[in-house]
């Protein structure tokens, strides 16, 4: 029980897949210009690598090695279709938002990732605790650096309003370049805490 | 040789399974992203045409990859045109569907359909502010930009800070508005 | 047909004709791999080092299974690797000395002379660009230390003096400790070269003297009384070959930069 | 005149890493040495121009006469693996000093998400075939020269006192956005 208890959470901190492992980080810095669009890709992604790592981890056994990763990536590019397809007929405004980057979930270093070091390896219970601990160390992530830029970039969060009409948005924080600024800052402070940590 | 063949079918094996789970869940989803798409113009035209989607019927006229003439027909009288047009902005493609009287006398109204300029700046071309003196702009001569408050309804004038975003929009609706005229004459002499 | 039937075709295919030409490919485009290649590899530390010439591990084990390279070159993995390849490869080990680290440099801080205060980035290679670390010498260590950071090996530590000082034991020779200094006083050399002019100043005989009172200052004494030891380049006496260094040479050395250990 | 406009918009005013945020991981991995990095980009390029062109074929030859649009992504990474793999296999046997140059950067270069962005951007995009070619080489040198201005001044921020929490990635991505903000001076140049 509490080795898949440590699966299950190693990923929200420790192990967390974009402030640490420093994976993942096309849709990180991307799609977080607004925490809606952060919200959408937390779901593709937790659909998409919980998933893949259940159908990797029951398949792991048949696939000779030479293709390993192709059927792989085969089999996360058909749950990442599966996504895109849902969200264009669901949700098109958000799907437009998006654009390229939930096809691109599929060359997420995050997912190939984990089904390389631990699906291709573990039973289907460990994948998909592993699949699901990563997923929310991943969201929180998302959160983090989309709540940032939201606030800062137009004063508002998830389209509310939280910062009066007298704050004029800091526009460069939902530009491209805010975002390299905002993950650096972010993955300092992430570091200096964790240190502070482990030290005490 | 055998280990070769055992690559080949499996990599084949999932390749078709996974073909066929798409083409089976895309059967569910297709009529939905079809009909948002057709919801996504209708709501367009409307907006740029004043179209009554109860009661009025359009056409599509000439569909090209930057350029596209809708007709919007109200009975058996041609109520408007729409035209989308495309060039070049400050960042990226800025693309924008505006309507026309019947007899190109004026601009009913622009809509943005794609930009990617710079948020504060550029973007200001999706404000409501910027689109509502594009409300009945002749469509019959050359349209010109100004910085000024315009004097004629020729006149448009320019989001200070934003020279480029500003010419691209007016240049693109003048390239447009220039085809869709000839090519409508066009047609209606054919007739 | 229904368009599920048509995606179960096209992808199929699609995976057919790659997964084909992939396994044809294999066959025709496979560069015969020796397999001692893999031997070798498995054999070699496995550090990266570099210290052999080629990139890494596995571009020497290729070189050597092709035979362009001499087995014994691997001077962390020392003479127990280099028999180990040298079976595979079936020729004899050729004889391996081991190499090690000299820091060719005594002005530690009582010795030389300090001009100027330093309080910028505290590394070497950031000191050497400012023009030094304040210590008046331009070619002595300047004491931060990058030599110990670049060791994966744990084999160089400063002094109280601030001096390196290597740990022959440990030490392997691999050289990363020599690329990191970026006044060049780490030089490799084999265990068994024991006579050394320890300094690298090329500064002129006055200048020498001002700055540090553990430098060669180019008086060329020792070059006189054994011709064949050691040689002059450029206000700086070299060990050319140390058997033939005299004892009286090194005894009359004014500043004693010319000694065995 | 396009295909011009087309190229310069991804070499510097889209570029792939600064703008789009593509082919981040070996950004950050491979830019600590200028002469490695270079060899990435070269690498990149190559496997980019021959992927978009690749894709594009099949895309307009394959799935759009079958309506299989939505099996894009599928096919796509299928294709990129292969063709990485394939690419991998040739240079080996063809040219061993190419291979020593760029091989060791080439199965990092199956998930860098640049290849495949390409492919699916010159799709959304509805480039013709010339397009696409021009369009994957200007991005792929796009990559080349961010990644390679990248490695200069990593080389340079080594001598640099930072803080021990921010090195690495931190510091990466910091000096990214300054470099991103710098690229913004080019927009405008399509105009």
């Amino acid at each position: 029980m509490s080795r898949l208890w440590k699966e299950f959470i190693k990923g929200w901190w420790k192990e967390n897949p974009v402030f640490v492992m420093v994976l993942g980080m096309c849709p990180t810095l991307a799609v977080t210009n607004s925490v809606q669009n952060a919200i959408g890709m937390i779901g593709a992604v937790t659909f998409v690598l919980i998933g893949s790592s259940l159908i990797v981890s029951l398949i792991r056994k048949i696939v000779p090695n030479q293709v390993r990763i192709a059927t792989f990536i085969v089999v996360i590019a058909t749950f990442v279709t599966m996504a895109d397809r849902y969200l264009a007929a669901y949700y098109p405004e958000l799907s437009k938002a998006l654009g390229p980057y939930v096809p691109l979930i599929v060359v997420n270093c995050i997912i190939l990732g984990r089904q390389e070091a631990f699906a291709s390896k573990n039973g289907v219970i460990a994948s998909l605790l592993d699949a699901l601990g990563m997923s929310i160390g991943f969201g929180i992530a998302l959160m983090f650096m989309s709540s940032v830029r939201e606030i800062l970039g137009s004063g508002t969060w998830l389209g509310m309003k939280v910062l009066g009409s007298w704050y004029i948005p800091w526009q460069v924080m939902i530009l491209p370049a805010g975002a390299f600024f905002v993950y650096g800052f972010l993955y300092w402070g992430f570091r200096a805490i964790d240190k502070a940590f482990t030290k005490g | 040789m055998k280990e070769s063949l055992r690559m080949i079918i499996v990599l084949t094996f999932f390749a078709a399974l996974s073909g066929g789970v798409l083409g089976w869940f895309n059967s569910f989803t297709e009529k939905r992203v079809e009909m948002n798409k057709l919801k996504e113009l209708q709501n367009s035209l409307k907006a740029v045409t004043e179209m009554d989607p109860k009661t009025d019927a359009y056409e599509n006229i000439v569909k090209e990859k930057d350029f596209e003439i809708y007709k919007i027909i109200s009975g058996t009288q041609v109520k408007a045109y729409a035209i989308v047009g495309e060039g070049n902005g400050y960042q990226d493609k800025i693309r924008l569907i505006f309507g026309v009287k019947p007899d190109f006398s004026e601009i009913i109204a622009l809509k943005v359909l794609e930009e990617k300029e710079t948020p504060g700046l550029g973007a200001k071309i999706e404000s409501p502010d910027y689109l509502a003196q594009w409300k009945g702009k002749g469509a019959n001569s050359k349209l010109e930009l100004v910085k000024t408050p315009p004097k004629t309804k020729y006149e448009v004038q320019a989001i200070s800070g934003a020279t480029i975003s500003s010419t691209t929009v007016v240049n693109i609706v003048n390239k447009s508005l220039e085809r869709a005229r000839r090519i409508i004459k066009e047609k209606e002499e054919g007739k | 047909m229904s368009t599920p039937v048509i995606s179960i075709l096209i992808m199929g295919s699609i995976a057919v004709v790659f997964s084909i030409i992939i396994a044809i490919a294999y066959k025709k485009l496979k560069v015969e791999v020796d397999p001692r290649v893999e031997e070798i590899f498995e054999i070699l530390p496995g550090a990266n080092c570099g210290a052999c010439g080629y990139p890494g591990c596995q571009n020497y084990a290729e070189a050597v299974a092709s035979g362009a390279a001499p087995p014994n070159k691997c001077t962390v993995g020392g003479p127990e690797v280099a028999e180990k390849i040298a079976v595979i490869m079936g020729v004899e080990a050729g004889e391996v000395e081991k190499k090690v680290a000299k820091v060719l440099c005594i002005g530690d801080r009582e010795k030389s002379v300090w001009s100027s205060e330093y309080d910028g980035p505290q590394t070497c290679a950031a000191a050497h660009i400012a023009g030094g670390a304040g210590k008046a010498c331009s070619y002595g260590c300047l004491g931060f230390g990058d030599c110990v950071e670049a060791c994966p090996f744990d084999a160089i530590h400063m002094n109280d003096k601030g001096l390196p000082v290597v740990d022959e034991e440990k030490c392997t020779g691999c050289g990363l400790c020599a690329e990191a200094c970026p006044r060049d006083i780490i030089v490799i050399e084999s265990i068994n070269k024991r006579t050394y002019v320890f300094c690298r100043s090329h500064d002129t005989p006055k200048r020498s003297r001002e700055v540090c009172s553990v430098s060669c200052i180019a008086c060329g004494i020792c070059v006189r009384l054994s011709p064949e030891g050691l040689e002059m380049q450029d206000n700086l006496a070299v060990v050319i070959d140390p058997d033939k260094v005299s004892d009286q040479s090194i005894e009359k050395c004014p500043t004693k930069v010319l000694f065995r250990i | 005149m396009e295909l011009l406009v087309i190229f310069i918009s991804a070499l510097l005013i889209n570029n792939f890493v600064l703008h789009y945020f593509l082919g981040l991981c070996p950004f950050i991995g491979v830019s600590n040495r200028l002469d490695s990095a270079a060899s990435m980009g070269m690498a990149v390029t190559f496997v980019m121009t021959i992927a978009a062109t690749v894709s594009w074929l099949i895309y307009y030859l394959l799935l759009v006469p079958y309506h299989l649009e939505f099996l894009e992504i599928v096919s796509f990474i299928l294709v990129i693996a292969s063709l990485v793999q394939l690419v991998e296999m040739f240079i080996r046997k063809v040219s061993p000093p190419l291979y020593q140059a760029l091989g060791i950067y080439l199965p990092l270069i199956t998930t860098n998400c640049a290849i495949l962005g390409v492919a699916l951007l010159t799709v959304l995009k509805g480039y013709n075939f010339i397009e696409t070619l021009v369009f994957s080489l200007g991005a792929g040198l796009g990559f080349s020269l961010a990644i390679i201005i990248m490695a200069g001044i990593r080389e340079e921020l080594e001598f640099a006192d930072v803080p021990e929490s921010l090195k690495g990635a931190g510091i990466t991505m910091i000096t990214a956005g300054i470099l991103a903000l710098a690229f913004m001076g080019f927009s405008g140049l399509i105009k």
